[in-house]
């Protein structure tokens, strides 16, 4: 193959990085300002609240939301991860998987719901997922830190990239279940689009694109290690320093608390009752 | 009331659809009378409706009849213009809908017409009541005054009491008449009833036929009734149009449909039994339930009661015929001990299996208890009962067996066991 | 043949089966008379079988019949020890299986005992062919040899030529023969039917019974047949066991069950109706198919052609009793263009809904059309056809509605409509 | 929390590592030398074969395994890697995948196997699984290095406690679903626990244990980035020597070397024609 003239496809792409990174600096840097902001905010928010009583407002959340068990579970899980020493780190993690949701929710849906409205979108989109979720995570770090340099931010962005496919693909499945036979009836009585997509589309679709979210926070939080390669703070960098310091009791105790966050944001989502079906008297 | 008093709802004037490419061209082969099959080999496309022509009077309920594929739900779809008509134009109280802007069509699916379907299309994620207010929500009618339409209509229906329930909570029946409540709280004036009924258990389907010619009675609304059911058709239709392949074929009311049937289609559709195909015995005779002669004549009791009969033929290991057993007998038997063989009673009249009806017709009428269909080693195969004999020969083909044989025709007979 | 002299194929002594912890505690309970419910509040432990004592002699069909529940399934479970028992000892052809080590055990369930299951159990990833030789094959038997006896006893249930489909091709009935074929081809001196045929719809499961007898005369193997059904047990059983609640309530051939029922709740058992309840003429009337009067003489010849019969009631928009209209006045009518109500016939008899069976029972047997059943205001709610009436009285409840009104039960009925 | 005696989890978690790496030096030795072996044996004979036969072999085999689309993707996509350049390191990676997956097949389905047969294995093996697949990858780098210390054996290591999970749980998965009835009439017709294995339960759970085998599959190639940190070699060490030297080009070149892989394994496994269905005459 070597005979062939090889395109110097990957010179093309530092080209085109480099001319973005001139020409759209100053929009990238108010971008990382807010959201080191934001995330910022949130760390701090959480950290004037003594964990003991922190704990037990996300306990009594896990319980209202979802199940006793999950409650339970949410109370030993994060006194654990406080009397290990890692509470800290763990409000950073928390800060930059729960950013990372919201902007692939608050970015995500909204793409989902456009690609299930106009089928072309829809025939773009889903290769671009496919590619987005199967490339591997650290290939993003490389954008990130271009536009972003160091630190929480360029963290958030590779793990938006990497989290936010299933948010959109199960938006466009969910509302492409409706049945036709009810969208017929929508238009039958008359309703505008929003109409039909708030008060029937988006309603049934509410339980797909939740799972959707629950992957998404999961496939956040296997960021979380990748994204402390580019200085993201949190139980991330407490496992990458451990790897490379080879201090496997570190590496572990880092890993059994993120274990314990994974598990207890998996089971709440997974659990919220879905207000729809209370059962009305007879 | 003679035909021209009563003012026009509805004036459909030449409408076609057309589905596929070219829709241009095929419309014009349709104007200078090509058939179906030219047009879809000349441009691929293939006709819906062809240059429907008809008027809908105001308060009638007009049923649209065919069978599936005859374009009938393609038609319905097209009044309200669910379904864009390639050509032709349709008026509702005078006014063109089929040039209308989508604003000015959204009222008139708003106020004028509301649609039923036919399976019930509710919405799963709403109460009964939020199903039934839907229309006037759209419209942005007050929360207070649209539930108290709302329970009004339900209470119409006779859905009162049940407005908090879901609609997976309720059996077919209620569940359409929420679907009908939802369509008269817009209090439209035309309904479009797509094959509402047909997915309700017969039973079922009588009654709501009833309960929508008093609702009609009550509340006058102009109903349009598609249906792929004769009988719904002539219980229910002031005036029934019959689709086939997409054409109008006839348009008059019930008396006139079966009076002169326009032609040779519509006379084998009302007829709806090929009397070309002659019956046997075969073709009608029930599963024959005998009793083996070794058997007691308790045992024999007890299956003539579980059955409901009073007399049963007895059968030997092999199944050949050896006579009748009647309850009389039987209870004596039982008394004084008697066998099945002391009792059997040997006068009974056979018929083989191709016997025509007509041959057996009078056999049959003076017999006072049905008669045994036997094959040449005189086994057993069947009964022929004297409502199967009237109700076949009446061309009602619940009583004609498929392939001239009763029901095991799919399974390897029991003879080949050896 | 007297019973003495046929030898005892399975002699089942004693044997019991408690499911739950301190079984032997419960054991010693039972022994000593305590009833089911003591056993349950002292050991928490639940008695599927209690002492079971009986001999099942060899060639014979024996029927073990009870409801649900009634610890039918588990006894045959034991004979296999597919269920361990907890208490006695079975011995077949005189060797005791309940201390028979596994391989020991192993080998009498390859060589002595096969099973057919109620829902087939056939394997679905194996051919009809790999399927039959599945028992052979786990005893090494080479391919050539066991293909051929598998190949005889599919031709033996007459599924020659099938061997090469997969289950899931097949019908029920099909199905259970392959299921019967399998059994066959281990040739077992033993044959256990687990509720063998209750899978199948009713019109198979007799040809199944059939087919049964004729293997049996052919093969001669003893054969345990589970059922819950009382016909089933009276058409194939050589000697039948009654089963209640885990007890064996009754032992004998089907004309000493019914002859002399051994206790009242065998005679409840199989008197299977409860007289106590005395039905009216709600209770049997059925659906009425009217015709409304406005319509013309054509429709409603084409309603009772429908229906096949050959008369029909006429009624009003209020569903108000009018009268009768005969099918052949009918015909004149539609020729000389008169409308119904020219042809209406106002001799008719009518029933009020509460009136007792026993009542109307000369009334119906002498008319010669079906008696209307009307509420106080006239209305038509059935009809009494005289099969109805008498299926009725043999206490055949297919013919008695539920709650003593026909079908609309469960939906709010019509009246409530304004 | 910090006034409770905080137990030096991390120091007796590097205790224990210690104890066992001398202990057992050897033992992990052995087993290091014979995977290095291996996989330098399916590299070195892959090597032999040149690029374009490989690729016409790979397309043929997709082919014969699956269905036309995937073998088209097959020779398309590994042309473009060899046109790329980066032939060699596609090489490497496969032979660390396959590796990883043939272990986990080797350990993973006996123990799904046997957890099925023995409640109580079941109830212990659950959890772990469970755990090993929230727990970061990167922790498990931890183990390999002092086990096993730099290269592709680590990054084997590491990989197949990563992938092996599905591959287990789809194992217990699949021989669970298999109807009662049909084990009941094994049982009657007198099969022994070997005989009702093979005969009926693995045949019916074989479609469920391929799914497990494509997840592990996919999780293997997750990986190889990751093991590039303990020296693997192959696509995952381009990709993370370009992240280090923040070369976006090559980076996202790697990156789309792996995904080729990763898409066609993934087809190639879940179209696997299971050859049970075939339709017998008559």
């Amino acid at each position: 193959m070597d005979r062939l003239p090889r395109i110097p496809l990957a010179d093309i792409i530092d080209r085109f990085v480099d001319w973005i990174t001139m020409t759209f600096g100053g929009f990238f840097d108010g971008i990382a300002n807010g959201l080191a902001a934001f995330v910022n905010g949130i760390v701090t928010g959480l950290g004037f609240i003594p964990s003991i009583l922190l704990t037990i407002i996300f306990a009594a959340l896990a319980w209202w939301i979802s199940t006793r068990g999950i409650a339970l579970f949410t109370l030993i899980g994060f006194l654990l991860i406080d009397y290990l020493g890692y509470w800290d780190p763990m409000l950073q993690t928390l800060a930059l998987v729960l950013t990372s949701v919201i902007i692939s929710i608050v970015v995500g849906v909204p793409i989902g719901i456009w690609a299930s409205q106009k089928e072309t979108v829809r025939r773009i989109v889903t290769p671009i997922l496919d590619l987005m979720q199967t490339m591997p995570a650290f290939v993003y770090l490389l954008p990130a830190i271009f536009f972003f340099n160091i630190g929480v931010v360029p963290g958030v962005v590779a793990s938006v990239i990497f989290a936010m496919p299933p948010t959109i693909r199960m938006t466009v499945l969910g509302i492409k279940q409706v049945p036709a036979d009810l969208i017929e009836a929508t238009e039958a009585f008359g309703s505008t689009t929003a109409q039909r997509l708030f008060k029937v589309q988006l309603p049934l679709a509410t339980k797909t694109i939740l799972a959707g979210i629950n992957q998404s926070i999961m496939l956040a939080l296997s960021m979380v290690v990748i994204a402390a390669m580019v200085g993201a703070p949190g139980l991330g960098s407490e496992v990458y320093s451990a790897v490379t310091q080879l201090k496997t009791g570190v590496g572990v105790e880092a890993g059994i608390a993120i274990v314990i966050v994974a598990i207890t944001l998996d089971r709440i989502t997974q659990n919220i009752k879905v207000k729809k079906k209370s059962r009305g008297n007879a | 009331m003679s035909v021209d008093e009563k003012p026009i709802k509805i004036k459909v004037e030449k409408v076609s659809k057309i589905f596929g490419k070219q829709t241009k061209k095929a419309v014009q082969m349709l104007a200078n009378g090509k058939t179906k099959k030219e047009i879809l080999k000349a441009t691929g496309s293939t006709v819906g409706v062809n240059q429907a022509d008809f008027e809908v009077y105001d308060g009638e309920i007009f049923v649209i009849m065919g069978l599936s594929g005859s374009g009938k739900s393609t038609l319905v779809r097209m009044l309200n213009r669910l379904i864009e008509p390639t050509a032709g134009n349709i008026y509702i109280d005078g006014d063109m809908i089929t040039n209308m802007s989508k604003d000015q069509l959204r009222e008139v699916r708003r106020k004028k017409i509301s649609m039923v379907f036919q399976k019930f299309a509710l919405f799963p994620h709403r109460t009964i009541l939020e199903n039934t207010e839907y229309g006037l929500e759209l419209q942005g009618v007050d929360k207070q005054e649209r539930q108290q339409k709302a329970l009004e209509s339900l209470k119409l229906v006779g859905l009162e009491g049940f407005e908090h329930q879901y609609p997976d909570q309720l059996s077919g029946g209620m569940q359409q008449r929420v679907g009908l409540a939802r369509a008269l709280t817009n209090d439209p004036d035309i309904l479009l009833m797509d094959e509402a009924f047909s997915a309700l258990d017969p039973l079922i389907r009588k009654d709501m036929q009833d309960e929508l010619l008093d609702l009609h009675d009550n509340v006058g609304k102009t109903i349009i009734f598609i249906t792929h059911d004769l009988d719904e058709a002539l219980r229910i239709g002031d005036r029934i149009v019959l689709m086939k392949d997409g054409n109008i074929v006839q348009i008059g009311t019930p008396e006139e449909i079966l009076m002169n049937p326009s032609n040779e289609y519509v006379e084998k559709f009302v007829e709806d039994v090929d009397l070309s195909k002659v019956l046997t015995a075969g073709h009608i005779m029930k599963r024959a339930e005998t009793v083996r002669i070794d058997k007691g004549p308790r045992v024999a009791l007890t299956l003539m009661k579980n059955l409901g009969i009073s007399s049963i033929y007895a059968v030997d290991k092999q199944k050949k015929l050896l006579g009748v057993i009647y309850a009389s007998d039987a209870k004596k038997a039982a008394e004084s001990d008697l066998s099945l063989q002391d009792i059997l009673n040997t006068e009974f009249t056979t018929v083989p299996e191709n016997t025509y009806l007509t041959e057996i017709f009078d056999v049959v009428s003076d017999a006072n208890i049905p008669i045994a269909v036997v094959d040449e080693k005189q086994r057993m195969k069947g009964i022929v009962v004297r409502g199967a004999l009237i109700g076949a020969l009446a061309g009602n083909n619940e009583y004609i067996n498929a392939e001239g044989t009763n029901e095991q025709t799919q399974d390897p007979s029991a003879q080949e066991v050896k």
